[in-house]
C-alpha cells in the first residue's frame, strides 16, 4: 500500500459522495454521508502513517508541467487528516443539529462533500491553476454552505462573501497570466527555483498574495468574514472557520515556500504581512470583545486568531536557520490547534444557544447553575484560543516567542503577549456573563449527546495535540519536495 | 492588419466603460452583451475559435440572458431597480 | 466626488500600472509547452490540441470544472427549498414566436451535435454543445413551453449529475486497466474522450439551463407592494 | 521505573476527583462527599509514603516530551514534598470543612470539581521538574480558581474575579516571557541549582538580570507583593473554603514557592547573590511586610484584615530566601507550612463564625468566645502564631528568620521582624481581647447543631485539627519530620551543592 | 507589437476599468458586470501574454475555457441568490453600502 495509490481515491470517494448525497432519497443522504467519512478517514490516516515523504503524483498519466500533478508531503498530508477528523465530527453534529432546518438538512450533505473533495484537492495539487479550480470549487461550496438558512441575514452574508472570494481568484488569475506569460508552466515542480528576482514575478506574486489574503480574510481585508461564519449554521460555522479560511492562507505559503525567486529577499513583503497580521490581532480580538451574538464573538476571535497565522512570514524570513523552523513548527502547531479549538469552540456555542434559546452573550446568564458540559468543552477551546497552558495554543505561542527571542524582533513578541491579554478579554467575557444569575433553570434545554460530545471531543483533542506536539509536528516536517527554501 | 486590431481593443474598451458608466441598468446589460460578442471576435482575432464560441454562447449569451431575465425580475417586482440606478 | 471613487480609482490606476510594468519588463519568455502538447497529440486520442489539453493532458481541470457548475446548481436548488415560489409566470404567447422555435430548437440540436463532434478534430467540444443546449431549452421556456415539473424529479437530478459520474467512472476505469486516475489507454483514449464528451454536453447544457430554471420567477401575487412597504 | 508513576498517581487522584465531580449530577451529595474525602486521604497516604521514600534518597521523575528541548518532567525532591505535603494535608482538611459549609448550598459539583483542578494544579506546581512544567500548572491554577472566585455568581464576587484575571493573567504574561527568554538564552529550564547559568559570560548577565525581574514579577502576582498584592483582599469575596485553601495556601504559596524554585534551583542562590538580584528583592519583601501589616490594622472586616495580614506574612518566606544565608532559608521554608497552617485555622474559625453566627465584621465579636470556646481558642492560637508567640510555630520560624537576619548581617530585616511582630500584635490583640473579654449585649441566634457542639461537628473537626497542628509544630520543631526538620533536610541539600 | 500583446495590454485596461466598477458600484448587478469585465480583462491577459510572438497556444486557451465556464457558474449562481435575497428583502444593494 504506497502513498500514490492514496492520492486519486481523496477525490474519487467525496466526489461520488457528492453524486450518491444528490441522487439518494432525502432522508439517507445523512446516513450515507456517514458512511462515506470511513475511508475517508482511513485513507487520511493511512496518508499520515505511511509517511513515505513527498510522494508526487500526475493525473493522466502525463507528467508536469503538461498533466497537473499532485504532492503529497508532511504538511499536506497532516491538513488531509486534520480535514478528515473535523469535517467528520462537524458531519456528526450535522445530523442532529440539522434535524429541524428542513431544507439545510437535504442539501448540507453535497455541499460538504464538495467542499470536503475542493479542500483535499487545495492540499495536494501542485498546479497552480488546479488550484484556481479547487479555491473555486472551494468558495462556491463554501457560499453554498453560507446561503442554506435562507434568511435575508444569511443569503447577504453569502453575497457578501462571494463576491470577496471571487475578485479574490480574479487577482489570483492576473498573477497566474504573469507567471505563465513569462514562464510558460504551471507546475510548482517545473517554476519553483525557475523564477528570478524581477519586477514581473513580484508583481505577480503581489497580485496572488492579494488575493488568497483577501480569500483568507486577512486584516483588513477581513468586513465579509464575521456575517459569513457568525451567520452560518452551527456546524457550517466550524467547518469554515476551522478550514476553509486557512485553505487560501496554505496556498499562499505554498506559493511562498515553493515560487519566491531564491535571490533577492522577501523581508520587506514578510513585514508587510506581519505588521496586517498584528493589524489583525489587536483589531479582531477588540470587535471579538464588543460582539453582542455569542457566534460573532467566535467569528471575530477567528478574524484576530488568522493574524498570528501571518506573523509567521516575518518570523520564517529572519534569517536564521534554527529561528525559521521554529517558525515553521509553530506555524503548523497554531493551524492545527486553531482548527481544532475554534471547530470545538463554534460547535459549543451552537450547543449553548440552543440550550439557553438566544443567540445573545448575555443570554447565558445563569447557565452555569446547570451542569452544562457544553460550557465546559467551550471553555477548554477557549484555553486553546487564548494560548493558556495546557493547548496546542499555547505550545505554537512558546515556539513563537522562542523564534522571535532568538532573532530579538520583539515587535512580534509585544504582538503575541498582547494578543493573549485581548484574547482572554473577551473569552472570560462569555464566562463573565454564564455565572451571572439568570432565569430558573427549567427554561433551558439539554442538548443532546451526539452534540455535546462532538465538540468535547474536539475541545479535549484540542488539548492533546498541545501535550503531544512534538507527533504532528514530526510529520508534517516531512520533506517538502525540491525546490524548497 | 493591427489598426483592425487596435480599433477593435479599443472599441472593446469603449463598450465596457459605456457598459459600467450606462446610467440604465437596463442599457448597462445590452451593452455588456455586446462587449461579449466584441469578445468573441477578439479570440478569432486570437486564433481562439474555441474560446470564441464560447464567449459568444455562455459569455455573451447565457449569461446576457441570465442578467436579463434577473433584470426583467426586478422591474416585475417593481421600480426598486430605477430608484438605485442614480447611487448605482 | 466621494472619497470611495478617489480610492477605488487609485487603486485602479496603481493596479493597471503594476500590470503595465509587469508587461513591459517580463523576462524573455521560455515558453515549450504547445510543442510538447503537439508532440503527444497522436498519443491524445483526439486531433485537436485544445480538446486534448481539456479533457486528456489536464483533465482533471475539467473533472473539478464540471463540480463547480453542479454545485452552482446544488445551491439554487437548496435555495429554492428555503422560499416557496409562486406559481410561473407565463411564458409570451407569441405566434411567431412558436412558430421561429418550431424551426430553431430542432437546428439547435442538430449544431449542439456537430459541434460535439467535430470537438475531437477542430473548434468545438462540449462546453460549446452544452450551452447550445442550454440556449434552446431557454428558449423553450421563453415561449412558456417547459417539461413539466421535470427539475424536481430524480431524473433532473440523474441528468445533472450524469457528466461528473461517467467522467468519475471513466477515470476509474482507466486506474482499473493498470494506469493512474484518468489515464486512458493510447487506443481506447478517443472512444473515451468521446463519450466524456456527450455525457459532458447533456449535464452542462441542463445545468446551464437549470441555473435559468431555479431563479425565482417572476410572482403573480401582488408582493412588489408589501416589500415596497417594508423598505 | 514503575516508582516514577507515584508523582503522576498523586497529581491523577484529585484530577480523578474533579473529573467525577463534572459528570455527577448536582443530586448525588453522598457520593460526591464519598469521591471527595477518598481521593483526599488516598492522595495524603501516598504523598506520606512518597515522602518517607524521598528521605530515603529515592528519586522520583517522570518526563513527558512536548517539542524537541521542552519536556514536561514531575519530579519528587525534598522541597517539592514539603509543598505536596502541606496541600494534601490542607485539601484533606478543607475537603471535610466544605462539606459541611457548602452543605444544601446549589452549585456544589462545580464547586468541588473545580476545587479538585485547583488543587491538582497545586501538586503540579509543587512537583514541576522544570520551569516550563511549574508555568504549565501555574496559569492552570489561575484559570480552575477563577470559577471559585465568582462562586456565588454576585456583582461582587465578578467584579472580584475580574480583579483577580486581570493580575493574575498580566502576572501569567511576565512569566511566560521571562520563561521563554531564559530558554532562548540559557537553552534551559530545568530545576538544577543553576548548573546550566552561564557563570562566566558576562554579556549575558544584563539579560539574565532583567529575566529575573520578569519571573519575580510573575510570580509576585501571586505572591502579593507590594504593589501586585490587591487581588488578595478583593477574593476575599470567595466562600470561606476557597480563601482558606486558595488564598491562605495554594494561591499565595504557589506564589512564594516559586520565588524560591527560581531562586534555588534554576539560578542557583549563590549565582544569584552573584548577581546582586538578592538585595532589591529583601527590600520589596520588607516593604510588603509591614504595609500589609499597616494595612491590617485599619480593617474592619474579619476576612479583609486576615488577608492583609496574609499578604504580610507570605513576604517573610520571600524575605528568608532573599537573606542570602542557610539559617534564613530554614525560617523562610518552615515559614511556607506554619503559616498556611495558622492562617488556614484563622480562616476556617472565620468561616465558623459567619456560618453560625453571621459574624463578618471584627465589631461583632463581643464574648463570642463563651458561645464558640473551640473555634476561639484555635483563633487564638492561630493569632498567637501570626504574632510569633512561644510555643507555637509562627515563634520557631520568625526566630530562624531573626537568626538568618543576624547571619547575613542585615540588621534592618531584624528591626523589620520587630516591627512586624508588634504590629501583627496590634491587630491580633484587639479582636482577641473582645472574643474572651468583650460583653455581648443582644442574645445568639440559636444555629440548627447538635446540643453537644457549637457549630456544625463538619467545621469544627478541621478547625480543631489544623490548630492543634500548628501548635504541635512549633512544641515539637525539634523531632524528626516536623517542619523545621524537612527544611533543615532541603537546605542541607541544597547547600551541599 | 503583435496584436496579441495588444490584447494583453487591453486585457490590463479591462481589469483597470473591471476593478473600478466593482469597488465604485453598490448595486450587485453591476458589480457582477464589473466582475465579469474584470474576468474577461484576465483572460485576455493569460492568452494574449502567452501567444506574443508566438502561434496560439493550447494551454492558456483550454484554460480560459474552463476560466469561462467556472465565471458563468458563479455569476448565474451570484444571480440566483441575489434573487432570492431582494425577495426577502426587496433590496438590490448589500446593508452596508444601502
Amino acid at each position: 500500500m504506497s502513498t500514490e495509490a492514496l492520492v486519486p481515491w481523496l477525490l474519487v470517494v467525496p466526489l461520488t459522495a457528492a453524486i450518491l448525497t444528490l441522487l439518494v432519497p432525502e432522508r439517507m443522504r445523512a446516513p450515507v454521508s456517514w458512511i462515506a467519512c470511513v475511508p475517508m478517514l482511513a485513507g487520511a490516516v493511512l496518508i499520515t502513517v505511511l509517511r513515505t515523504g513527498a510522494t508526487i503524483y500526475s493525473f493522466s498519466g502525463w507528467e508536469a508541467p503538461l498533466g497537473i500533478s499532485f504532492t503529497v508531503d508532511g504538511l499536506a498530508g497532516g491538513m488531509i487528516l486534520l480535514t478528515a477528523i473535523v469535517s467528520a465530527v462537524c458531519a456528526v453534529h450535522a445530523r442532529t443539529s440539522l434535524r429541524d432546518e428542513a431544507s439545510a438538512n437535504a442539501w448540507f450533505w453535497p455541499l460538504l462533500w464538495f467542499m470536503w473533495t475542493a479542500l483535499n484537492g487545495v492540499w495536494m495539487s501542485a498546479d497552480l491553476f488546479n488550484l484556481y479550480v479547487c479555491l473555486e470549487l472551494l468558495g462556491l461550496a463554501a457560499v453554498g454552505l453560507v446561503a442554506l438558512r435562507g434568511t435575508p441575514e444569511a443569503l447577504s452574508a453569502a453575497l457578501r462573501y462571494l463576491l470577496a472570494a471571487l475578485l479574490g481568484s480574479l487577482f489570483y488569475l492576473l498573477g497566474l497570466a504573469l507567471i505563465y506569460g513569462s514562464y510558460g508552466a504551471l507546475a510548482f515542480t517545473t517554476l519553483s527555483g525557475v523564477l528570478e528576482a524581477v519586477p514581473t514575478v513580484y508583481v505577480a506574486l503581489a497580485l496572488m498574495a492579494a488575493g488568497l489574503a483577501l480569500k483568507t480574510a486577512l486584516f483588513p481585508l477581513h468586513s465579509w468574514l464575521p456575517s459569513a461564519h457568525g451567520g452560518a449554521l452551527t456546524p457550517v460555522s466550524a467547518l469554515l472557520s476551522a478550514l476553509v479560511v486557512k485553505a487560501s492562507l496554505y496556498v499562499l505559503i505554498r506559493i511562498w515556500l515553493h515560487l519566491t525567486p531564491a535571490s533577492g529577499s522577501l523581508a520587506g513583503a514578510a513585514t508587510v504581512l506581519g505588521l496586517l497580521g498584528a493589524g489583525a490581532v489587536l483589531w479582531g480580538s477588540w470587535m471579538a470583545w464588543r460582539q453582542e451574538k455569542l457566534k460573532y464573538l467566535v467569528a471575530y476571535s477567528t478574524v484576530a486568531q488568522i493574524g498570528y497565522l501571518f506573523l509567521f512570514f516575518p518570523l520564517v524570513t529572519s534569517g536564521e536557520a534554527r529561528a525559521s523552523g521554529l517558525a515553521y513548527d509553530g506555524f503548523v502547531l497554531m493551524l492545527i490547534s486553531h482548527a481544532l479549538a475554534k471547530s470545538a469552540m463554534f460547535l459549543s456555542a451552537g450547543n449553548l444557544i440552543f440550550a439557553v434559546g438566544g443567540e445573545k452573550v448575555s443570554d447565558l446568564a445563569g447557565i452555569n447553575r446547570i451542569r452544562q458540559t457544553s460550557m465546559v468543552s467551550f471553555g477548554i477551546a477557549g484555553v486553546g484560543i487564548m494560548g493558556l497552558p495546557p493547548s496546542g495554543g499555547f505550545t505554537a505561542k512558546w515556539l513563537y516567542l522562542q523564534s522571535a527571542l532568538i532573532t530579538g524582533q520583539w515587535v512580534w513578541i509585544a504582538v503575541l503577549l498582547a494578543g493573549s491579554v485581548l484574547s482572554a478579554m473577551y473569552i472570560f467575557r462569555v464566562f463573565h456573563h454564564a455565572y451571572l444569575d439568570g432565569p430558573p433553570q427549567a427554561t433551558f434545554r439539554t442538548p443532546s449527546i451526539w452534540l455535546e460530545s462532538s465538540a468535547m471531543f474536539l475541545a479535549l483533542s484540542s488539548v492533546l495535540i498541545g501535550l503531544s506536539a512534538w507527533a504532528p509536528l514530526e510529520w508534517m516536517r516531512l520533506p517538502i519536495f525540491k525546490g524548497s527554501h | 492588419m493591427l489598426w483592425l486590431d487596435a480599433l477593435l481593443a479599443v472599441t472593446l474598451l469603449i463598450t465596457a466603460v459605456l457598459a459600467l458608466a450606462s446610467p440604465s441598468l437596463f442599457r448597462a446589460v445590452v451593452l455588456f452583451i455586446v462587449f461579449g460578442l466584441l469578445m468573441a471576435l477578439v479570440w478569432v482575432r486570437l486564433e481562439a475559435p474555441d474560446i470564441a464560441l464560447a464567449e459568444a454562447a455562455i459569455g455573451a449569451g447565457l449569461t446576457g440572458v441570465l442578467l436579463l431575465d434577473t433584470l426583467g425580475y426586478l422591474h416585475g417586482q417593481r421600480d426598486v431597480a430605477d430608484e438605485e440606478e442614480g447611487a448605482g | 466626488m466621494n472619497p470611495r471613487t478617489v480610492c477605488a480609482a487609485v487603486m485602479c490606476g496603481m493596479l493597471v500600472g503594476l500590470l503595465g510594468l509587469a508587461i513591459t519588463m517580463r523576462p524573455e519568455a521560455v515558453i515549450t509547452l504547445p510543442e510538447r502538447v503537439a508532440a503527444e497529440l497522436s498519443r491524445s486520442g483526439v486531433s485537436h490540441p485544445v480538446t486534448a489539453v481539456l479533457l486528456n493532458f489536464r483533465s482533471l481541470d475539467t473533472l473539478l470544472e464540471i463540480g463547480v457548475l453542479l454545485l452552482a446548481v446544488v445551491v439554487a436548488y437548496a435555495l429554492r427549498e428555503t422560499q416557496a415560489d409562486p406559481a410561473d409566470r407565463m411564458g409570451l404567447d407569441n405566434r411567431l414566436l412558436h412558430a421561429v422555435i418550431a424551426w430553431l430548437f430542432p437546428l439547435m440540436l442538430l449544431v449542439a451535435g456537430y459541434l460535439l463532434w467535430a470537438g475531437a478534430t477542430r473548434p468545438g467540444g462540449a462546453f460549446q454543445a452544452g450551452a447550445l443546449l442550454a440556449a434552446a431549452g431557454v428558449l423553450l421556456r421563453l415561449a412558456g413551453i417547459r417539461p413539466s415539473d421535470f427539475a424536481h424529479t430524480l431524473g433532473a437530478r440523474a441528468v445533472l449529475v450524469f457528466g461528473l459520474a461517467v467522467f468519475l467512472a471513466v477515470g476509474l476505469g482507466a486506474m482499473a486497466v493498470g494506469g493512474h486516475f484518468l489515464e486512458y489507454p493510447p487506443a481506447w483514449a478517443s472512444p473515451f474522450i468521446f463519450g466524456v464528451e456527450l455525457a459532458l454536453m447533456l449535464s452542462i447544457g441542463f445545468a446551464l439551463f437549470s441555473l435559468f430554471e431555479l431563479a425565482p420567477p417572476h410572482p403573480v401575487s401582488n408582493k412588489g407592494a408589501r416589500e415596497r412597504s417594508e423598505t | 521505573m514503575q516508582e516514577g508513576l507515584l508523582p503522576i498517581l498523586v497529581l491523577s487522584t484529585s484530577l480523578f476527583a474533579a473529573a467525577v465531580m463534572f459528570l455527577i449530577s448536582e443530586r448525588s451529595a453522598a457520593l460526591r462527599n464519598t469521591v471527595n474525602l477518598l481521593a483526599a486521604t488516598v492522595q495524603f497516604l501516598l504523598v506520606v509514603w512518597m515522602a518517607l521514600r524521598v528521605l530515603g534518597e529515592a528519586q522520583y521523575e517522570t518526563r513527558l516530551s512536548i517539542v524537541a528541548g521542552i519536556d514536561l518532567v514531575l519530579r519528587a525532591d525534598a522541597l517539592g514534598i514539603m509543598f505536596v505535603g502541606l496541600s494534601s494535608l490542607l485539601w484533606l482538611c478543607t475537603t471535610i470543612y466544605a462539606i459541611g459549609y457548602l452543605e444544601g448550598s446549589p452549585n456544589c459539583t462545580r464547586f468541588f470539581g473545580f476545587f479538585g483542578l485547583c488543587v491538582a494544579s497545586t501538586i503540579g506546581i509543587a512537583l514541576a521538574g522544570n520551569l516550563f512544567t511549574f508555568l504549565l500548572f501555574y496559569e492552570f491554577l489561575t484559570l480552575s480558581t477563577y470559577p471559585l472566585v465568582v462562586h456565588h455568581g454576585t456583582d461582587k464576587a465578578l467584579r472580584a474575579g475580574r480583579i483577580y484575571l486581570i493580575y493574575t493573567l498580566g502576572g501569567g504574561i511576565l512569566l511566560l516571557l521571562g520563561v521563554a527568554a531564559l530558554y532562548a538564552y540559557v537553552g534551559n529550564v530545568e530545576f538544577d541549582a543553576g548548573a546550566m547559568m552561564p557563570i562566566e559570560d558576562e554579556t549575558l548577565f544584563p539579560a539574565l538580570s532583567w529575566i529575573f525581574a520578569l519571573l519575580i514579577a510573575g510570580l509576585g502576582v501571586k505572591a502579593a507583593l507590594v504593589p501586585l498584592h490587591s487581588w488578595l483582599p478583593a477574593a476575599m469575596v470567595a466562600p470561606a473554603p476557597v480563601s482558606a485553601l486558595l488564598h491562605a495556601v495554594a494561591v499565595v504559596k504557589a506564589g512564594a514557592f516559586g520565588i524560591v524554585r527560581v531562586i534555588y534551583d534554576v539560578y542557583g542562590i549563590t549565582f544569584a547573590w552573584h548577581l546582586g538580584l538578592l538585595e532589591p528583592l529583601a527590600v520589596l519583601a520588607a516593604i510588603t511586610i509591614l504595609y500589609g501589616s499597616l494595612r491590617a490594622l485599619t480593617q474592619t472586616d474579619l476576612k479583609r484584615r486576615l488577608a492583609f495580614s496574609t499578604v504580610s506574612q507570605v513576604s517573610y518566606i520571600a524575605l528568608g530566601i532573599a537573606l542570602f544565608g542557610p539559617l534564613g532559608t530554614v525560617g523562610a521554608l518552615a515559614h511556607l507550612i506554619h503559616q498556611g497552617l495558622m492562617k488556614i485555622t484563622l480562616f476556617f474559625c472565620a468561616g465558623n463564625y459567619a456560618e453560625t453566627l453571621h459574624i463578618s465584621r471584627i465589631d461583632q465579636l463581643d464574648g463570642v468566645g463563651r458561645r464558640m470556646p473551640v473555634t476561639s481558642a484555635a483563633f487564638t492560637i492561630g493569632a498567637f502564631g501570626m504574632i510569633g508567640l512561644p510555643p507555637t510555630a509562627g515563634f520557631i520560624s520568625k526566630w530562624y528568620l531573626g537568626l538568618g537576619a543576624l547571619d547575613a548581617g542585615a540588621g534592618w530585616a531584624v528591626a523589620v521582624l520587630i516591627a512586624s511582630g508588634l504590629l501583627n500584635a496590634a491587630y491580633f490583640l484587639p479582636p482577641l481581647y473582645r472574643i474572651w473579654f468583650g460583653q455581648r449585649t443582644e442574645p445568639w441566634p440559636e444555629g440548627n447543631f447538635p446540643r453537644w457542639c457549637e457549630t456544625s461537628p463538619w467545621l469544627l473537626l478541621p478547625t480543631s485539627i489544623t490548630a492543634i497542628m500548628s501548635l504541635i509544630a512549633g512544641l515539637l520543631a525539634a523531632m524528626p519530620f516536623s517542619p523545621l526538620y524537612w527544611a533543615d533536610v532541603v537546605v542541607g541539600r541544597a547547600y551541599l551543592q | 507589437m503583435s496584436n496579441a500583446l495588444l490584447f494583453a495590454w487591453t486585457g490590463a485596461a479591462l481589469c483597470g476599468l473591471g476593478l473600478f466598477g466593482f469597488i465604485v458600484h453598490k448595486h450587485l448587478m453591476r458589480r457582477l458586470l464589473a466582475f465579469n469585465i474584470m474576468g474577461s480583462g484576465c483572460f485576455l491577459m493569460l492568452v494574449g501574454l502567452a501567444q506574443d510572438g508566438r502561434g496560439p497556444d493550447p494551454i492558456p486557451q483550454a484554460l480560459v475555457l474552463t476560466g469561462i465556464v467556472v465565471a458563468v457558474a458563479s455569476t448565474a449562481l451570484a444571480l440566483v441568490i441575489f434573487r432570492r435575497w431582494f425577495r426577502l428583502s426587496g433590496k438590490v444593494r448589500l446593508p452596508e453600502d444601502a
